[in-house]
């Protein structure tokens, strides 16, 4: 086995995919979603969940990095790993400061009749890690859900 | 995959909506719209039935969340009924079953909103 | 409109996708162009067909040019022109040759029992244009499908 | 999305077989195991029904072409029922109608291998 001459690698090769900053793609890869977390082993309801947080974030990239710009990309990297299932959306937008992130007040949202705020608290609920980065002009989401079972939503 | 369309039905002073597919950032706007519309013709009682709602990212629920202050102000309520498992629980994880009423079916829905007098 | 300062293109951007090479993503990546070809206007039936050829072109990749390794990637670039939909699979293994790729003949075929040699025919049956060419180590696979429903498959 | 699953049934001497999903490159050997299993069984009257096949790859159509003339030499056949239209273009598309007898219904393909002289 050893003596292939090929190298071995520890999991999955990663799968990546660059899609243009559209809402129109949205249900694609949402779908692509579900299939991936299918294949990672996640059940029906926890790949659908798994889609809507990664809808989330690519909404966000497309709405609020690019501000609508229809001519970008934004990169997303399934990356399926023994414990968990990490994926990252990435765009070369307008940074995100985390910190700007505000936290859901479901009363005061209502009384104010706001109508964002809620993908974030929504990714945040879904996941087990919901981090920002910013490298070389790029923002990075980076999306972890771990197999076992333990935290996250219901 | 992705589309998304909306009827609705009036049953008496009730306006019941249908949304069939995804809602998501990509389709919101038309959602909005039939519900706009619905308030522009002063009508308050609205039954969203998701039986054919397959998903709603959080575009959906602002949306929700966006109309339903000036309904209630109006002596009117937003409600709804047939969620599917995913919808259901995504509105349990934001707390929003403690927000909107919500049904099994549409009859009960549209019951809710009658005069307790009647019948059944 | 033109004073936006950003750049002005005159199509879509590229959608792109790089894949494991294992045969348990081929479902994930007929879904993917059905999506993609209803984007670029095709019909239901149309876009079955396209799936099928995109799934037979990256069917051959992992195969032949990877001969079954799975750690390999094939990458997928869907480019959605005015005219025709272009899809490239592209893979870094063996050397194509398209001169290999035997004509088919379907009684001799059921004679000798053989059970491969189908796809690439089928991609010929069903696209406007299937090329193949050798990139710096590697090979692309070019399938094009006109809109305007001349030519190709009924 | 992208799973098989294989069915068989008799009814008679006619095997019934049921691929429900996807036939490609990947799946494409669960079908040649339930094929081979009936050859094995020395039956040699298969009846594929196609009504829950919604997509078959050359994997597949290669698997068809591979037992074909055993079935033949062993004075069976191997017929074909409910394609579905992308499946049934599929077949068109390269000529497969005139290597494969293809019926509307499952009673016809299993009627097609009764001696002429079965009433009705
Ligand atoms: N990718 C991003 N780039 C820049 N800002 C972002 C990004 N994602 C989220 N934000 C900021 O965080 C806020 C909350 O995001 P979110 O919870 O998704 O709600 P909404 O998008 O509906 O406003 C946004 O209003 C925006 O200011
Ligand atoms: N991507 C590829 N890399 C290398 N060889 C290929 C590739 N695609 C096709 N071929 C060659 O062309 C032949 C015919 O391919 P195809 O029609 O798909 O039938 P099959 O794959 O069933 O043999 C293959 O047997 C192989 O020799």
């Amino acid at each position: 086995m050893s003596g292939s001459g090929r190298p071995v690698r520890s999991r999955q090769p990663t799968l990546s995919l660059a899609v243009p900053s559209q809402t129109s793609y949205l249900a694609m890869i949402s779908e692509l979603t579900r299939h991936m977390a299918a294949l990672a082993g996640f059940d029906e309801a926890e790949a659908g969940r798994l889609a809507l947080a990664v809808d989330e974030a690519t909404t966000n990239a497309i709405k609020h990095a690019y501000a609508g710009a229809p001519d970008r990309l934004v990169q997303l990297r399934f990356d399926d790993r023994r414990d968990e299932l990490r994926v990252e959306i990435e765009d070369t937008g307008a940074t995100v400061d985390p910190r700007n992130m505000p936290s859901v007040d479901l009363d005061r949202y209502v009384k104010q009749r706001r109508t964002g705020g809620l993908g974030v608290h929504l990714m945040e609920k879904i996941m087990d890690s919901v981090t920002f980065r910013r490298v070389s002009g790029r923002n990075i989401c980076c999306l972890v859900k771990r197999k076992d079972g333990a935290g996250g939503a219901p | 995959m992705g589309e998304l369309t909306v009827e609705t039905r009036e049953s008496g002073d009730v306006t019941l909506v249908y949304p069939a597919g995804f809602i998501n950032a990509h389709t919101v706007r038309l959602f909005e719209t039939e519900i706009q519309r619905a308030l522009e013709q002063k009508r308050f009682k609205l039954v969203v039935n998701c039986a054919s709602l397959s998903y709603i990212a959080s575009a959906g629920l602002g949306a929700l969340m966006g109309v339903i202050e000036e309904i209630r102000q109006n002596g009117g309520d937003l409600r709804l009924t047939n969620l599917n498992e995913t919808v259901l629980n995504i509105f349990e994880i934001l707390g929003f079953h403690h927000l909107y009423l919500i049904f099994s079916t549409e009859m009960e829905a549209i019951r809710s909103f009658r005069p307790a007098a009647d019948p059944q």
